[in-house]
């Protein structure tokens, strides 16, 4: 329905550019997550895991965020969210590879695992839900300082039932802490299914218990992501407090490149979702609205994909890290 | 006998034990329809239903400490712990509750909890899909601990831990799932908790180890031999007890002694067997004991050069051993 | 108000007998914990942690509960509770005096460490909130074996701000399990007061998170604590799930024999709090109601105190632990 | 110089620190109006308001994890955990996180925190309030481990942990916060993490130890060297890394070694230092390298005869030294 499309976006007083810039970071993030995926068949990456679905919601929360001034405490799904904050395919595809350039690890942790410092991306590892009590520590610090900044963190519904997610949002909400919590909901957390996971079926349905708004979006449908990413940040911003924002979206691909999800999916769930996939949902309708002309789409596709390209090529290059420097940063001293 | 894989094995010892015992329980992260991440449980929740082998919500605390829950009421859990690494939340109940409960009730409680977990690298596994931090727990009276190094061994300790009426942690190295494989008896056994195993005799040099590192001592030992000089390979099997006699058997038998180990060597399994020996066999040593294991980095590296150089290769240990040898 | 009290009653169609039972029980844990604290003050016992102020909710759920079939993993607050299941004056004054007889640990430890295999009280260590999870799996085989069976947990409010609150509430909800989580909520976690902890005025608000009931009651209200204690084991036994079912009492001493609270609350606020303990108003209650004749209370304190002084007695003569014997019960095979 | 108490010595460390740098803050149960349960950070949240000085809830997770978030955006937190029996449900934030933050970003990020708890038995703290749990981390890189035995060192080395870009867990043993007196200067001053003091001299027996045991084999000392013993007492005060150089000296130098602790010994810091000295003075030893420490159970029991069974006390100490002597 164009016009009501139209009217959401009026109503978010959204102008073509800012349309454009979203979709332009939605498409760039899945075409990289597609040369991954090539590069992990192929051999050449032995592991890769996907942001292929969540890229509305996570588009979305970068652009309501200041980059430069706002952190991020993120995890694996988060690639479109890193590339909206000013992180490279070329980055991403040198920890993909493992070389000794990679800013997110140096090539020490799998791919996936975002960091990096020039935009303060905190350094994630692989035990879930913990970067939600160093976002809760990084606005507490914040706070302190008197910044105007505000911290991110995301994460899958699965991390909602381990502790630390229960102790950052008590924490936040006890101190009204610049944090939106961001849940991106696939209904799987790799095999289990959100009902064997928790009873309620609104992950946001967690922050009454601390007393602070939670909020459910269509993952798929960008113009709402971006409305409640926006009024997420602002309230954090505005010292209101943390928000519990959570976007039902859909892992349109396997949890990793070591599962494969036909084994306790049916055909007919995976074909459902992936006709709700995010991206042409978001192109038809700024095709509908004038903001991609014909062809428009595909061009930018042709340019992402010359990015991606040079930047693969780039990164099979590099090199690798020397064995020796495997003894280099535990401590500090070792500098 | 047939021929089972490490894993076969396992999965055989958790379906043997569960139709031998109805309170034998699986709790995990997808161990139910995915049948676990290496496949461990295949087939079981089909065979046992969606009770008895429970996919966990993702939290590993709920997952112990509703598996103690359990036992206090009679049950046999099996708490699945999808990856070592992720036993760190955890470690509360496994440390202040399971070990501790029969002692601080006066015997009147116990936990006949069986705690799996794979652990262990090559694997491309990274910081936190290769670690080995069982140590942490083999300072920890009220715990057991077993790591078994072949099929056989894995069922039967299995089996033992499954029958103990006390926690105990049972590792799997995750590189032995499939690329190990070995003669597994169809008919019931078991093998005891707390005893190691001379897996290969030898008078020059004792070697102490476990996991994976039981292969590649028994490989190195091949290659000394061609030389002349004949391991004794132990296999530890029980780090918690550790099998004091047999370690100072073999130590005095040989008279030179390392310890090898996947990981790094500050305070871990090889430390203590290194005191044991230091205090044990001091008259009978004829050279430093010696150990070798991963460095002190806080675990191995993704990208192939790191992950290389912090695994014990035979190569290594084989220089290692010459080393000892030349002593 | 004594009709409004009267109505409340027969509504609850609570006959005197009870009412008697459930006042004896709570003067029995007082005048124990009296005697507790005596032996403390004297320097016969090194340590005590009391449950004065919080007898009536304990009561009101243990006469809820089926002894011998329903189980307890309590804390260590629930002297009361322990009572009516039918643990002693005797018991726990041997544990006190950290006698070899204790059944709670044979002197083990610390006092005030419930635990006993006659009545189905688990043992219960010093960490907070772990017993909650070992509830779930209490229940959770229960189910398995299909016991129409409970389990009831108790804990302060202050351990609702740790990880595994929301885990063993997460997951006993996602189960339907039989579970009884009671907050008894005195307001402070040694000296930090709940707004420190949490955002929320009331734990029970905590419930929704989980989508199951949370009901707040006055802990003072013996007949209230009565009533919602019944519905909420009535609800567990019928299959439909655990209750997180909180009173509001006040810790009518310092948190522990270590602690002095009046060097973080003021003079005033201890004073209100003394005015509301749920001992005098139910006796005032009982009393306008005929349940209790004159004279009775102070007889049936009379009762008490010599069945106090004989347990103490009996327990001041018993034998303490021998050295040797802290090295049995590490194992099963120690036996 | 004037004298302080082991606690005093503390609390003015945290002071001074932050007064001198606005970075530095505290988060722990009970830290604020009550000052902690033991009053080590009394008159702090006086001094530098309800931020600076902030009760936590009580949630471990939460309080190292926080710290950890704050550090990383350039804070000195001082995480307080109010005794190290319920570092446990931390354990996660510690080891998955704290210690592998700087390795895993290659150095682009760093974790400068210091954690604080009391350990420690012997105050009729029972099973969890009595327990030394430091060996859990002395073996994960990335972390440091320090244990002070005097108020001047407690200062010194908590000094320095604030000082310092990476992880230090600072355990404070709770039997010598009032008993333990000592001269502190004034003045601002230092004492290094990672070396060891020799607070003894002697030539027959190296006694390596940490905490409160140090004053015990000072005592022990003298009654040995009534007869001709002389002991050197070597206070390891860093537990992680180990002061390698140090053992190794006074081990060569002595030819006789006893490591005495106060926890049991199975994978200990004990199991450590002994395995250095086999490794490391094979040739200079006259005998086996002995240990002394608790038992092998859970932990100290609540009644009095039964924690005095379970602690190494002066008497047992010296009984062990004379027949170490005396081989
Ligand atoms: C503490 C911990 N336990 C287990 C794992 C293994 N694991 C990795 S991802 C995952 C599922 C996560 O599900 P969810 O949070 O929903 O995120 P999603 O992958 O669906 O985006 C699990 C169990 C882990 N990484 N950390
Ligand atoms: C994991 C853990 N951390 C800290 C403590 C120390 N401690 C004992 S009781 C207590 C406060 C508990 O407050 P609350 O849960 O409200 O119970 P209350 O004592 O008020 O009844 C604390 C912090 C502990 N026992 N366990
Ligand atoms: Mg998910
Ligand atoms: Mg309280």
């Amino acid at each position: 329905m164009v016009v009501a499309k139209t009217d959401a976006v009026s109503r978010e007083n959204l102008d073509g550019e800012t349309l454009r810039a979203m979709y332009r970071h939605m498409l760039r993030s899945r075409v990289l997550d597609e040369r991954m995926w090539v590069l992990n068949r192929q051999g050449r990456a032995p592991f890769w895991i996907s942001g292929m679905g969540h890229e509305a919601i996570q588009v979305a929360v970068g652009m309501n965020m200041e980059p430069g001034t706002d952190w991020l405490a993120p995890y694996y799904r988060d690639l479109a969210l890193t590339l909206v904050l000013g992180m490279t395919p070329r980055d991403q595809l040198l920890s993909v590879l493992a070389k000794a350039e990679d800013p997110n690890s140096g090539g020490r942790q799998m791919p996936a695992h975002y960091g990096s410092r020039a935009h303060n991306i905190i350094s994630t590892g692989s035990p879930t839900t913990t970067q939600l009590l160093h976002a809760a520590g990084i606005a507490l610090a914040m706070r302190m300082r008197g910044d105007a900044a505000i911290c991110v963190t995301a994460f899958g519904e699965g991390s909602t039932s381990g502790g630390d997610f229960h102790e950052a949002l008590n924490f936040t909400a006890t101190h009204k802490l610049a944090v939106v919590f961001v849940v991106e909901n696939n209904g799987y957390a790799i095999s289990v299914p959100v009902e064997k996971q928790m009873a309620t079926p609104n992950v946001s349905d967690r922050a009454i218990a601390y007393g602070i708004p939670g909020v459910s979006v269509d993952g798929n449908d960008a113009i709402a992501c971006y409305r409640a990413a926006r009024d997420a940040v602002q309230r954090a911003r505005s010292g209101a407090g943390p928000t519990l924002l959570e976007a039902k979206v859909h892992r349109l691909t396997s949890h990793s490149s070591d599962d494969d999800q036909r084994r306790y999916r049916s055909a007919d769930d995976l074909e459902a979702e992936r006709l709700q996939d995010c991206m042409p949902r978001f192109r038809a309708m700024l095709e509908d609205l004038g903001v991609l002309g014909p062809g428009d789409s595909d061009s930018l596709r042709t340019e992402l994909v010359a990015e991606v390209d040079e930047a693969t090529a780039y990164a099979e290059q590099a090199a690798d890290p020397l064995a020796e420097t495997a003894l280099l940063h535990v401590y500090a001293e070792d500098v | 006998m047939p021929t089972r894989s490490y894993l076969e094995a396992i999965r055989e010892g958790m379906r043997d034990e569960m139709r031998r015992d109805e309170r034998v329980m699986i709790l995990g992260e997808d161990v139910g329809t995915k049948g676990g991440v290496f496949g461990t449980t295949e087939g079981l929740q089909k065979e046992f239903g969606e009770w008895r082998v429970m996919d966990a919500p993702l939290a590993e605390s709920c997952i112990v400490g509703v598996c103690i829950g359990a036992a206090l009421y009679g049950m046999r859990p099996i708490a699945e712990i999808q990856f070592q690494d992720f036993i760190m939340p955890a470690v509360d109940q496994i440390v202040s509750e399971a070990a501790k409960m029969r002692y601080r009730s006066n015997n009147h409680w116990g936990v006949p909890m069986v705690l799996r977990a794979p652990f262990g690298g090559g694997i491309h596994g990274a910081l936190y899909h290769s670690q080995s931090i069982e140590a942490m727990f083999c300072g920890v009276p009220g715990l057991k601990v077993v790591v078994p190094s072949t099929p056989y061994d894995a069922k039967g300790l299995l089996v033992s831990a499954l029958r103990d009426p006390d926690p105990v942690l049972f590792f799997e190295h995750k590189r032995a799932y499939r690329s190990v494989k070995g003669e597994v008896p169809d008919e019931e056994y078991t093998v005891p908790l707390g005893a190691a195993a001379v897996v290969r005799e030898g008078e020059d040099i004792a070697v102490f180890t476990y996991g994976m590192m039981v292969h590649a001592a028994l490989e190195v030992a091949e290659r000394l031999a061609a030389d002349g000089f004949e391991c004794e390979v132990v296999d530890l099997r029980s780090l918690r007890p550790l099998d004091r006699a047999a370690i100072i058997r073999s130590a005095r038998k040989c008279g030179k002694v390392m310890v090898a180990q996947e990981p790094n060597l500050a305070v871990s399994i090889s430390s203590e067997v290194s005191a044991i020996v230091a205090e044990e066999c001091f008259e009978h040593l004829d050279a430093p004991v010696m150990r070798i294991g991963g460095p002190e980095i806080p675990a191995m590296p993704y990208a192939a050069a790191l992950e290389e150089f912090y695994l014990v290769t035979p190569d290594k240990l084989e220089a290692a051993l010459r080393k000892l040898a030349a002593y």
